[in-house]
Parts: C-alpha cells; structure tokens; sequence
C-alpha cells in the first residue's frame, strides 16, 4: 500500500531537484557582481526609513488563527465524506450538528469584527 | 447509541450557542439578559443532572459517556457552584470594566468541558474534556488584555498546561498500546489482569498518567504554576479557577486512576503518596512566606490538593468518597475565600494583598465573620467543614494503614493554621488602611453569606453530604 | 517491516528532546510553543504505530483529536504570546518574572 | 428529674444568645442582653446539682440523637459527679466576666460579650460530651473565641500572645485527634463509654497517652508547654484572663481524668513518672519564677501553672498510691487524690478568677500592671484591699479559703505514694506563700506610692458585688467542700475502677 | 512499453533500481511536457492579452514569436542572481526551492487518463491538500528572507490570502467527496462518468465557482493579485528576486495555474472524459471515435480552456482591494459552500444520491 507513495517522493525529489538545478544553472552562468547599492533592500530611491522587520496587524494573525480552525473542520469532513454511504442519516445528522455549532463560531467571529479588513 | 446520558452537556452547549449569538445580536446595554440566561442555563443544567442521579450506571455514546452517581454529584456541584462563582464575578467584572460575555462563554465553555470530563467513560473523551477545560482557562488567565501579569501568568499556565497534557498523552498511548483499548471498562480488564509492579512498561504509563493528573491538581512537583496563575489572573478568574476545577480533576482522578485502573492502585498509590506528602509540606511551608494573598491562597491550595491526593490513593471507596467530600468543600470555601477578596476590591483597586485585609472587622464586622470562616474551614479547624473534611481524609488514610502519613498530615495543618490565623489577625486585630465603603449588590451578599453559612451548618451536620459521597461511590462501585 | 519498537524509540526520542528543549531553552517563548506542538506529535506517532500494530482504528482516530486540539492550542498559545508581547515587549523566558515570592 | 435537655440548653442559648447579641450590635442594651443570658444560662446550670443523683457513676440528664453516622458519632450529652460541678462553675464565671467587662470594654463591646456567651456554651459542651469527637470538636471550637478575645481586646502585643495560644493548643490537640481516629479504627465507636471499655496493646497505648499528654498538657498548661499561657494572660483583657485560667485550663484536667485515665490505663501508670515529674516541676520550679515577675498578671498566671501542676499531680499520683498499698487502702487515697485535683480546680477557678478580677480593677484604674507602679493601694481603697488579701491568701492555701482543701487533699493523698513527692509538692505552700504575700506587700501596704496611686477611688457597686460573691464562694469552698466532694466521690469512684484496671490484650480473658 | 524498458534494465541492474529508473522515466515524462506547457502558458498569455488588448504581443523570435519563451529563459539564466546584503541567504534560496517543488510534485497525483497516472494513492486529494498548502512556504520564507519590507508586506498578505480562499477550496472539494465518495482522483472522475450531464460541474455549480475563483486566488493571479500590486508594494514578496531564482517563482506560479485548471477539469468536468460520452454513435466512428471517446486530450483541452480563463481574467478585471478579497473569500465564498454542503447533505440523506 505505501509502495504508491514511492513515486510521490521521486516526483517530490525531481521537483526539488529540478528548482535546484536550474538556481544551479543561474547562479553558474550569471554574473555576480556585488555593490551595496544593488545589495540594500528594495527602496524607492532613497535610505530607508524604517527596519524591514516591521510590525503586522494583528489581523494577519487572526486569519491564520482562524484558518486553523477551519482547516481543521475541513480535515474532519474529508473523511466523514468519503463513508458518507455507510455511515447513513446518523452520520449526516452528527455532521449537520457539527457544522451547525461551526457556523455558531463563525457567525459569532463575523459579528465580532474578525472579518473586517477595513 | 443513548444520545440521553449526555443530555445535560447537550443542554448546556445548546444554551451556550445561544448564548453566544444572542451576545453579539443583542446590543451592549443587553448584556444583563445574556447574564441571567447564563445563570438559568446553570441552574437548568444543574436540575438536568440531578434529574439524571437514579443510582444507575449506564454506559452510552458506544461506551465513551457514562452516567453515574458519582457524575451527577459532581455535576450538580460543579453547576452550582459555577452560579455562585458567577454572581461573585459579576461584581469584580464591573469594578474592572471588565464585563463583557467572554468571561461567561469561556467559564461556560470551561463547565461543559469539566462535565465531559466527570462523565468520561473513556480516555479519548476524558482527554477531550480535559482541553476544553484547560483552553478556556488559558484564555479566562489572559482575560485582562492589558496586564502584564495576567498574560505572562497565561503564558506560564498554558506552557506547563500543554506539557501536562503531552505528558498525560504519552502515558495514555503507552496504555493504549499495551491494553489496545481505551474505554475505561476494558483497560481495566486489561489491568486487572497484570501485575502492576512488575510490568514496567504499565508503571511507566502510569508514571505519566499520574504525572499529568497531578498536574491539573496542582501538587508539588508539577506546582510550579499555580502560584503564579493564582496571582496573575484576574481575581474573579483566580476564583474560578480555584474552586470548580478542582472537582473536574478528582473526577479525572477517579475516573482514569480509580476506576479503569483500580487494579494498579499499588503502582499510583505510591506516586500519589509522594506527590501527597510533598504538596501537604511544601504548599504549607511556602504559604507562609507569603504577602501576596492570591498567593498564599494558592500555595494553601497546593496543601489541600495534596490532602485530596492522600486520600484518593487509599484505593478505598472511603478513601475516595473522602476525597469527593474534601474537593466538594474546598472549592466552596476558596470561593467564598475569594469573593470576599473580590468584595474588598472596588472600581480601579484589586484587593490583593494581606495588608488589604487589615481592619475588615471595623469596616464590615458580616464580611469578616465570613472569611474568617472561610480560612477557619480551610485550616480545618471545628465546627467549620473544613475538619470534617480534613478528619474524614485522614481516617481513611489511617484506615489504609498509612498512620505516619496522616501524623504528618495533621502536623502540617498545624503549619497551615499559621498563615491562616495571620489573615484572621489582619482582619481582627488590625486597623483599616483604607476605609472606603464595601458594597455589594443583594445577589451577592445574599449569596456570600450563605455559602459562609453553609460552611458552618455542615460542619455541624456534615452527615447528609457524607453519605451523598459513599453512596455515588457506592453507585459507581468505586 | 520496521518493527514496533523502532517507532516507539523515534517517538520516545522526540519526546525527549521536546522535553529537554523546554528545559534548556531559556530564551524564547516560541521555542517553547514549538516543544510543545513537538511533543504532541510524538505522542502521535506512538498512537498511530500502536494504531497500526494492534490493527486498531481507535488510536488514529485520537490522533485526530490531538491535531485538532494541538491546533486549538496553538491558537491560543499564540494569542496569549501576541498579548504578552504587547505588555510586556519581550517573549524572554527569562523576563517574564513579574511575580515571585 | 427534669423533662427539659438541660445540657443542649446550656450549650445552645449562650450560643445562640451570643449570636443575638451580635445582631442587636452596638446599641445600648447588648450588655444588659449578653448579662441576661448569662444570668439565665446560670440559672438553667443550676438544676444539674439539685437534681444531681450522687449515689451513682451513670452519666446523668444523658441525650442522645444521632449524628454524623458515616463515622458513628453521636451527640451524645451526659454529666456525672466530675463534669457536673465544672459546667457550673462554668456558666457561674461567665456571668462574672459578663459583669467585669460591663464598663470596662468600650471597643466592639457586643462583639466581646457575644464572644464570651459562645465560649461558655461551647465549654459547657466540652464538659458535657460523652462523644470523643464532639468533645475533640467542641474542644477546637473553643480556639476560636478565645482567639478573638485576646487578639482584638487584648494588650499591645495581643496578636504575638493569640497566635502562640492558638497554634500551641492547636498543635496538641492535633494529635489527639489522629488518636481519636485510631481509638474509633479499633473500635468502631467514638463513645467515650466505649473508649473506656477498649482493649489496647501497650505500644498503642503508649503513643495515644504521649498524645493525650501533649494535648491535654498544653492546655492545663504544664511544664514545659506552659509558655503560652503567661503571654496569653499578660496580653488577655481581664476577662478573656479570668475565662482562660478559670474555665479552660479546666478542661486540661477534666480531659486528664475522661480521656487519659480510663482509655490508656496501663500506658498511664507506667508514664506517671512523668507526669508527676512535670507537675512537681511545675509546682516548685515555676513557683520560683512567678517569684521574679514584675507585672502582676505574670505572677498570676505562673501561680496559675504551678496550681494546675497540683492538679496533675494529684491525679496521677494514684498509680504510685495503688502500688505502694494494699487495694483497700489505695482507692481511697486514690479517691482523695483525684477529689482533690477535683477541688484544687474549681477553687483555683475561682481564686484565680477573682485574682484576675482584682487585677483588672487596678488596671483599670492605672493602666499598668507593674507591681513598681503600685504601692500603698490599701490606703485609698481599703474595700478593694480587704478583698484582694483575701483571694492573696487563698491562692497560696490559707486554710479556710478553698486553695487549702484541694492542695491539702493532694498532698495528704501523694504522701500514701512517695512522701518525697508530698514534700516537694509541700515545698509551693511556702513559695506560693512568698510571691503572693511579696505581691501584696508590695502593691497594697506601704506609703502611698505616686501621684495616680493616690488619686485612686475605692471599687464601685459593680465590682464590689463581683468580688464579694466570688469571696463568698471562695470561703464556701473553704470552709465546707462537702457538697461538692460528695457528688463526685461515686463518680472517681467509678473512673478509678477503669484507671487502674490494666486493659492489655494479654490481661483480658478474651483477648483483643 | 514499461515492461520492456523493466526487462532491458532488469538484465543489468538490481531490481529496486529498476523499480527508481522506471519511476524516474514516468516522472520525466510528466515533467518535461510540463515544462513546456508553463512556458507556451506565458506565451500563450502574452498573446491573447495582446489579442484582447489591441496588440500584437512577442512575435520577434522564430515563427510568430514562438521562441519567445526559450529567448526568455535563456536570459534570465545569464541574469544575475542578486542576494541582498542583509538578507538570509540560506532562507533566501531555499525559498524558491519551496515554491517550486511543491508545484510540480502534486501532479505525481493527476490522471491524465484512466489508469495513466503516476501514484494511484487512495489519498490523493488530501495529498493535494497537502501540496498546494506547501506552496505558502515558499511565499512566506521568501518574504522574509529577503529582509525588505515591501518583500515581508507582500508575503504576509499573500499568507493570509492563500489561507483565507484555501478554507473555501477544502469546503469545496468536501462537496465533491460527498458526491464522489473517494479520494482517489481517478475514482473521483470515475464517478461522473455516465454522460456530460453526470459531470459534477452541474449539481455542484456553487462549488464549482467556488473552488474555481480560490484556484485563482491562491495561485495569486489577477484579479486577487494584490501581493504584487505594483503600485502598492511593487513586486511583491519576490522584489528582491532576480534571475533565474525569480524565474522559479515565476515557473511555479505557472506550473500551480495548470494544477488547478487540470484539478477543476478532474474534480467538476469529468477530466479525461469525453462530453460526447453516451453518445455513442459518435464515439463508435472509427477515427474520430478516438477523437470523441476519452482520452488525455480532452484533459488537456478543459485544463486549456481554464488557463484561458485564468488570463481572460487578467485581462478584463481590475484588481480587488485587499480588504475586497478577505471579504470575498470570508463572507461570500465561505458562506456559499458551507450552504451547499448543507444543502448537499440534505439531498443526500434524503436519498437523492443518484441523481448527483
């Protein structure tokens, strides 16, 4: 059964080996002239005035937060879905219960302003 | 497939729902509707449990919930007192500014999670009610956005807390793999069929088993947080978190240790002895260096788990109804304990300290009788219930034959009158450094005094929730 | 086949070395986050080898549950970390001393 | 025989009246409520020896209700010829302390008074339990009054004295409890009757009377875990010094003979050595150090300790009596000896009592208790003075007052055991002789010391009374203890076939 | 043909590399043709936005421009790779390494006919899953390496975009499961055979859209092309790539466009087969019953058609505001699939199975 996977990694291996052949390939052939004008981060046109290790809104992480969450609830469904047939009205009941208490959080987390980019 | 058994939990996260959205539909000013909705939710729930209390044992869900005595028992006393927790922490809430349905959502959150784990028939939902306690903690811990203290005591709790459960886990995947099971029922027939001390691959899961139950505890050496927590932690929280779980983690420990691994009492008997000992002497000593109330109040609580622990390692039914009636009694006082600190607070001023204390006597002779009942009960001293509970504790242990432990034991409730009567004596003895009013709403006071009232009136007729406790271990053939 | 035991040493080893990189770590709380989440894991692994031998379904299925609360916990892990930050401008173990006695 | 539960009366209406008085709070008319109830309480008390049955040991106006029966423990109230005459001089000083602190108390003065009426009725409790645990109970329960009283009325270094009193009596009483519960593991039973009747190894035996000692001892006081009771007394408001030499150092001795005698008889006699060292040590070693005291109560209180050291002496001399003699002879110098630990303590409740009293009529007036500051009191309060020789002479067992018959009966009855032990013990007449009559000396006769000694005012109606009715009981006592000792002579009668009847396995027929 | 390739290396080699040879010639054989779709792509794209725009797009090199793309590989070849001074250069590197790898080895997965597919794992849509989440790795990490604040900007807001539409694809593939019954992505177009009319895209229209306008948001295109808006924040978390490391991201952006045109093909329009399917008197002739019967062309074709819209989009919508796109992808798209899923499960208990 897990001899399938044998090709997904040789794939996974060319894939990787392919992007470092052809960086190979760029960093080989092209030239390398280091300035420290050409080495500084991208500005436009003058110093910069500030770190590039700049503060995020919070925001960001609460979109990754949320993200978990939901992806998590997704990694529940994928298999309730695939014995969807064997599982019957029970399973799709227990599921509707689930997702109904997600769409609880979700509505909660909307009304509360998660959502907003603004 | 007996979907009824959980029907109190049903309940109450159907209400929690509810309550969640109707929060956020209902505009600010409404807020008081979601909190009286919030107490009848608790209320209902309790009268659900109490409904559910047949004296049966029944097993349901495919075996993963059961519904027993001893769950409704400790049902009904999580509920209600999460009611009288609520009142308190409707005062401190707006002293603080503080008052928003988050602090309801995650304690109801926290209760439905305790509940789970009280009716935990097996190790996945005994793990799981474990999280959705512990997760609401953390976040309840760091409820005070813009405190230091409160998010480093949050960080503090919800690090060891993790490591808890990682070690929790690891222990239940040993047994897992040993037993192939993880329903309560059929690890102990596993178990019961091994020779605890000389299986070391079992002792080995016990020991992290053990490990992480007494870190949800709080017992010397997996104490570390508790402290810090207790301090950090907004006081109506500290309150919370100082009472009502403490009887989640006794339905842990009955539930994992006592009843699915009731054969391997010699292994855990003698961790618990240990972990016991030390919490008894440690919390003991280190309360009395203390200042800092919430402090002292948490090392006292390291003290008393390690009392609960004692007796819970008997392995006796009197051993562990002894151990229900002392986690019963304890969470009610150290509530009360802390809804007095609550009551000393007012609008931009946390009572924290000893020194707050001072001159609680001259200011409101009631409230001082009250916590001085309190810490009377705590320190075991007649006719408070805190010395039924400590004397019920210590017969079952002599009865298991233990006598130097329950020497020690009573030695170090010497030492722990100590710091208690130092309390006593700031409220007595001292003159007030402040002198403003104390005032609280009728619920509260109505509330307060009855439960200091309850302390006394069954320290004089204790019987009745003595034989409440044997008779759920009884039902629950513990 | 690897036998059993080769996994339960791998996990026992992650185990361990999530532990002692707690221990050690006196810098970082994210480190610390990181353990944590490490730790779950090689309680993971251990089901899922058990899963596997014992032909049992059970211990996989835990396996699902931990990841859900593993992500849960992260979640909030991370938001106490953001709130400390913002208090306190430092994730330093060794700063966050505020209480003591 | 009276229908009413006397003894659920006298525990409950202090209490509850003291509760009352707590709710009628500050305004006028508490202290003429808490005197009522006393008064009351008193009277209530008073039936217990008019209808007292002396010609039996059976406990007597007995209750029984079940209580707590996970654990088999009953309240179960009873009284026979030793515990009877305590709960009336019990509920007699608290009217007393009622009326000492009628004017003298001007801070929480309800508080005070209800602190006083919830003690009285939890130490009638203590003398009336026939079940261990009630008694352990009751006995603990008794902390938290007396806390209060010398914590917040007490003098300047009141919190140092209550918190040492609490946690010494705390700490002994401690291991009477894991006693307790390891009597009720072997039994199955926390009736005192019960206990009585147990058979115990002597290991066992052993440990449970080194426990008994250690709780009992601390609370007589004896040495050398006497030293929380000078503090207690120095610091203590006068009442809270009258009740805690008068009422609770009583239960000490009381406990002795209900618990330690007749549980763990064999472990007893063969520790009485010790017992008897410590109470003699306590007689002629702390009779010396009340010698050098300078502040009055101090004085007293050692006295105190050194009298209470006669109490425990005559008890435990009847081990020393039973085998120095034949049996006839020996029970009834034993009952001597205990009848006169018996005396010795309700005369030293009221001697000391009033010695307290008296002090706290000068302190009132002064405002110090040094015995430098005092000097020719006599002369400006010369009712005042004729009273305080009296209690003087008293205490140091003058005959005639009540301190010679119990002292006298104690030594008569040690010289059937050891004449060395009735010598030494003899040896506290003089020195109790020299510190008091120096006390006197020096406080009341002499030129008039200062300025505030001269402007002192003879005692008032109130005081008067008070000391003239505890005089008249002291000189009673003296003059004819009769009444008294014949209700408790069935009684020790009764406690001595128990405390000298061996109760080791190996000595019973069937057995443990 | 495999097995004669296994026999020659069998005679000289020992098996388990015979086993690696054969796989490493499937793998090659995948990629290679890959390689030049994602680079007629970017041809192609040139040149029907210049259709659509008026112009007449890369026509210098060879016939109508047709080398354009090897003209442009070439040169970016012998483009200096540039690494900023204070950036992490381990970080740096690897990150293309991240981007690109993941792209290309999720279609190890793909059938490109019945039976013609690499891996026939029973799990290949969570493989996919898993893949196509890999991909942020490399946006983030490149972000930060490079140490520029545009660079990080950029790289958050793509994180955050990626993840947001990613939840709304995973709803979308559960309603696909549903339907299908299996993971398995052969199985999956199995399971719309019958005629067109079987083809997912009908009950699951909702889905369809759903899942299409994510592909396009998490492949970062236009219109949700705001991490490299260039007014904004230039060139996005890659501003500080040059040369052949730039070209990488730019061959995995491609490579990821194909992946989800090809998925949508597979998951919605019944992949490899043909929409003429059922009728039979036109799949019965003789050749062009191979033209009209199943078969990768028609694969090709569908993935085809999504590309074009993936550029007919570039070429027709302004760009969304970011706020716009989280919006979208919470408010709207979430929404709609966990709707449908409900509506879906509904159907389903309520025995309409069949019919899907």
């Amino acid at each position: 059964m897990l001899g399938e996977y044998l090709p997904i990694l040789v794939f996974l291996a060319v894939g990787f080996g392919l992007a470092v052949v052809l960086l190979g390939l760029g960093l080989l052939a092209g030239p390398r002239r280091p300035d420290a004008e050409k080495d500084s981060p991208f500005e436009c046109g003058f110093p910069a005035f500030e770190d590039s290790r700049i503060k995020f809104d919070v925001r960001y992480y609460l979109v990754a937060i949320l993200f978990i969450i939901f992806d998590l609830e997704i990694a529940f469904l994928f298999p309730w879905a695939i014995v969807l047939d064997s599982i019957g009205v029970f399973g799709i009941v227990a599921m509707g219960i689930f997702l109904t208490i997600l769409i609880v959080g979700f509505i909660y987390e909307w009304k509360k302003g998660a959502l907003e980019w603004e | 497939m007996n979907i009824a058994i959980a029907l109190p939990e049903i309940f109450l996260l159907s209400t929690i729902c509810l309550i969640l959205l109707l929060g956020v539909f209902l505009s600010k000013d409404c807020r008081m509707v979601t909190y009286l909705l919030t107490q009848v939710a608790l209320l209902a729930t309790a009268l659900l449990a109490y409904g559910a209390m047949d004296g049966q044992k029944v097993t349901g869900l495919n075996g993963m919930y059961v519904r027993d005595d001893l769950g409704g028992v400790l049902k009904v006393s999580i509920l209600l007192l999460t009611f009288a927790v609520f009142v308190y922490a409707r005062k401190y809430l707006k002293d603080t500014n503080t008052w928003i349905g988050e602090f309801f959502f995650l304690a109801l959150f926290a209760v439905l999670g305790m509940l789970v784990m009280v009716s935990a028939n097996h190790l996945l939902v005994m793990y799981l009610g474990l999280e959705l306690l512990a997760l609401s903690m953390y976040a309840l811990v760091a409820f005070n956005r813009d405190d230091g203290r409160s998010s480093e005591a949050a960080m503090k709790y919800f690090v060891l807390g993790a490591v808890a459960s990682g070690l929790l886990l690891y222990g239940i995947s040993m047994l897992y793999g040993l037993s192939g099971k993880l329903e309560f029922a059929e690890v102990m027939v596993y178990v019961s069929a091994q020779n605890v001390l000389e299986n070391i691959p079992l002792l080995f899961a016990l020991v992290f088993i053990v490990a992480g139950i007494a870190f949800k505890f709080g017992a010397v050496p997996f104490h570390m947080w508790v402290p810090d927590v207790y301090q950090g932690a907004p006081t109506a929280v500290t309150m919370f978190l100082g009472s009502v779980p403490k009887l989640a983690a006794l339905a842990m420990l009955l539930r994992v240790l006592a009843e699915s691994m009731g054969a391997a009492q010699p292994g855990w008997a003698q961790l618990l002895l240990v972990f016991g000992l030390l919490s008894v002497f440690l919390g003991n000593l280190i309360a009395i260096a203390q200042f800092n109330l919430k402090r002292m109040l948490a090392y006292s609580t390291i003290a008393h788990m390690g009392f609960i622990l004692l007796a819970a390692l008997t392995g006796t039914s009197e051993g562990y109804s002894a151990a229900l009636f002392y986690t019963i009694t304890y969470a009610m006082m150290a509530a009360g304990g802390f809804a007095i600190l609550i009551l000393l607070g007012r609008e931009g001023f946390e009572a924290e300290t000893l020194d707050d204390l001072k001159g609680l006597n001259e200011r409101n002779p009631w409230y001082a009788f009250l916590m001085m009942v309190f810490l009377f009960s705590m320190a075991g001293i007649p006719p408070t219930v805190g010395f039924y509970a400590k004397l019920f504790v210590i017969e079952s242990v002599m009865q298991a034959g233990y006598l130097w432990a329950a020497v020690f034991m009573v030695l170090m409730s010497v030492i722990g009158a100590y710091y208690y009567l130092r309390a006593i004596k700031m409220m007595y003895f001292d003159k007030p450094e402040q002198t403003a009013p104390i005032q609280a709403e009728l619920d509260f006071n109505v509330l307060i005094s009855l439960n200091g009232v309850l302390m006394v009136l069954l320290g004089v007729f204790p019987g009745t929730l003595m034989g409440i406790c044997s008779a759920a271990m009884v039902a629950s053939r513990l | 086949m690897i036998p059993l035991s080769h996994f339960l040493i791998v996990a026992a080893l992650l185990f361990a070395i999530s532990i002692a990189g707690m221990i050690l770590n006196r810098k970082n709380v994210l480190i610390l986050l990181m353990c944590i989440e490490m730790m779950l894991l090689a309680v993971n692994l251990n089901f899922i080898a058990f899963s596997h031998y014992l032909g049992d379904m059970a211990g996989q299925v835990f396996v699902f549950f931990i990841l859900t609360v593993a992500a849960a916990e992260a979640a909030i892990g991370l938001a106490i970390l953001v709130v400390l930050f913002r208090n306190r401008r430092t994730i330093n173990v060794e700063q966050l001393d505020a209480m003591k006695g | 025989m009276l229908d009413l539960p006397i003894l659920s009366l006298l525990i409950w209406l202090p209490i509850i009246g003291g509760l009352g008085v707590l709710i009628v709070g500050d305004r006028s008319g508490a202290k003429q409520f808490a005197l009522g109830i006393a008064l009351l309480t008193f009277v209530i008390s008073l039936p217990l020896y008019t209808h007292f049955t002396p010609g039996t040991a059976e406990m007597q106006f007995v209750e029984l209700i079940p209580w707590v029966e996970a654990f088999n423990i009953n309240y179960h109230l009873g009284v026979d010829g030793i515990s009877m005459p305590l709960i009336l001089l019990n509920t007699f000083i608290t009217v007393m302390v009622v009326v000492a602190g009628w004017e003298v108390i001007t801070y929480r003065i309800s508080q005070y008074m209800a602190a006083f009426l919830i003690m009285a009725g939890i130490v009638n409790g203590v003398f009336a339990a026939l079940d261990a645990m009630l008694f352990y109970i009751l006995f603990e329960a008794m902390l938290i009054p007396l806390f209060l009283i010398i914590g917040i009325w007490g003098g300047a270094r009141r919190v140092y004295a209550t918190i040492k009193f609490f946690l010494y009596t705390f700490l002994g009483s401690v291991f009477l409890l894991i006693s307790l519960i390891y009597l009720y593991q072997l039994g199955g039973s926390f009736a005192v009757a019960d206990l009585h009747k147990l058979p115990i190894d002597i290991v066992p035996q052993t440990l449970i009377f080194l426990s008994f000692l250690l709780a009992f001892g601390v609370k007589v006081p004896m040495w050398p875990v006497h030293t929380w009771l000078p503090d207690a007394h120095v610091e203590a408001p006068t009442g809270g010094s009258v009740i805690l030499a008068a009422i609770t150092l009583k239960v000490g001795g009381y406990a002795f003979l209900r618990f330690a005698l007749p549980i763990v008889p064999d472990a007893a006699a063969q520790l009485d050595w010790l017992v008897i060292f410590m109470s003699l040590t306590a007689v002629v070693y702390i009779g010396f150090v009340a010698l050098v005291q300078q502040d009055m109560k101090k004085l007293v209180a050692y006295s105190s300790i050194a009298h209470m050291g006669f109490v425990t002496l005559g008890f435990f001399t009847i081990y020393g009596i039973a085998k120095s003699q034949n049996v006839e002879g020996a029970m009834s110098s034993a009952i001597l000896a205990i009848q006169g630990g018996m005396v010795q303590m309700v005369s030293h409740g009221f001697i000391s009592g009033a010695m307290f009293l008296c002090i706290g009529v000068l302190y009132d007036r002064m405002h110090t208790r040094d015995i430098n500051a005092y000097g020719g009191v006599a002369n400006q309060m010369p009712t005042f003075a004729a009273f305080y020789v009296l209690f003087a002479m008293a205490n140091t067992g003058l005959p005639g007052t009540s301190g010679f018959v119990g002292e006298f009966m104690v030594i008569l009855a040690s010289f059937r055991a050891n004449p060395w032990i009735a010598f030494a013990a003899a040896t506290t007449l003089i020195v109790g002789a020299a510190y008091t009559l120096w006390l006197v000396k020096r406080v009341m006769f002499g030129e008039v010391k200062n300025a505030e000694v001269a402007a002192l005012q003879d005692i008032g109606r109130r005081e008067f009374w008070m000391l003239a009715v505890l005089a008249g009981a002291v000189l009673l006592l003296g003059l004819w203890p009769q009444p008294l000792t014949d209700v408790m002579e069935v009684s020790i009668e009764n406690l001595l076939s128990q405390a000298l009847q061996s109760k080791l396995c190996a000595g019973l027929a069937g057995g443990c | 043909m495999m097995e004669v390739l296994a026999n020659f290396f069998g005679a000289f080699l020992p098996e388990w590399m015979v086993t690696l040879l054969i796989i490493l010639i499937k793998v090659v054989a995948i990629v290679l043709p890959l390689i030049l779709l994602v680079a007629y792509a970017t041809y192609a794209e040139r040149k029907i936005i210049g259709f659509m725009q008026v112009r007449v797009g890369p026509n210098r090199v060879g016939f109508k421009g047709l080398l354009q793309p090897f003209a442009d590989m070439f040169k970016l070849i012998f483009k200096e790779i540039v690494i900023p001074a204070k950036s992490n250069r381990f970080l740096f590197l690897i990150a293309p390494l991240l981007a690109m790898g993941p792209a290309f080895a999720a279609w190890a997965v793909i059938p490109f006919s019945d039976g013609m597919v690499l891996a026939d794992v029973n799990a290949g849509l969570l493989f996919l899953l898993a893949l196509t989440s890999l991909g942020i790795y490399g946006v983030i990490i490149a972000g930060w390496a490079s140490n520029s604040k545009y660079a990080q900007l950029s790289a958050m807001r793509l994180g955050a975009q990626m993840v947001s539409y990613e939840i709304a694809m995973g709803f979308a593939l559960v309603g696909v499961l549903m339907a299908a019954g299996s993971l398995n992505l052969g199985d999956i177009v199995r399971a719309q055979s019958g005629s067109i009319f079987s083809w997912f895209v009908w009950p699951l229209f909702g889905l369809f859209l759903v899942y299409f306008i994510s592909g396009v948001a998490e492949t970062n295109r236009a219109p949700f092309d705001v991490a490299e808006g260039e007014s904004e924040i230039v060139a996005g978390f890659h501003v500080e790539y040059s040369g052949m490391a730039f070209s990488i991201f730019f061959l995995a952006e491609y490579a990821n466009m194909w992946l989800i045109a090809a998925l949508t093909s597979l998951m919605f329009l019944g992949g490899w087969l043909s929409p003429f399917q059922g009728l039979t008197f036109l799949t019965d002739m003789p050749v062009l019953g191979w033209v009209f019967g199943d078969g990768i062309h028609w694969l090709l074709l569908k993935a085809s058609f999504f590309m074009l819209l993936f550029f007919w989009f570039r070429a027709t919508f302004p760009r969304y505001r970011y706020d716009q796109i989280m919006r979208l992808g919470w408010k709207v798209l979430i929404p709609i699939t966990l709707v449908w899923i409900f509506a879906e499960g509904l159907a389903i208990a309520l025995g309409w199975k069949p019919w899907l």
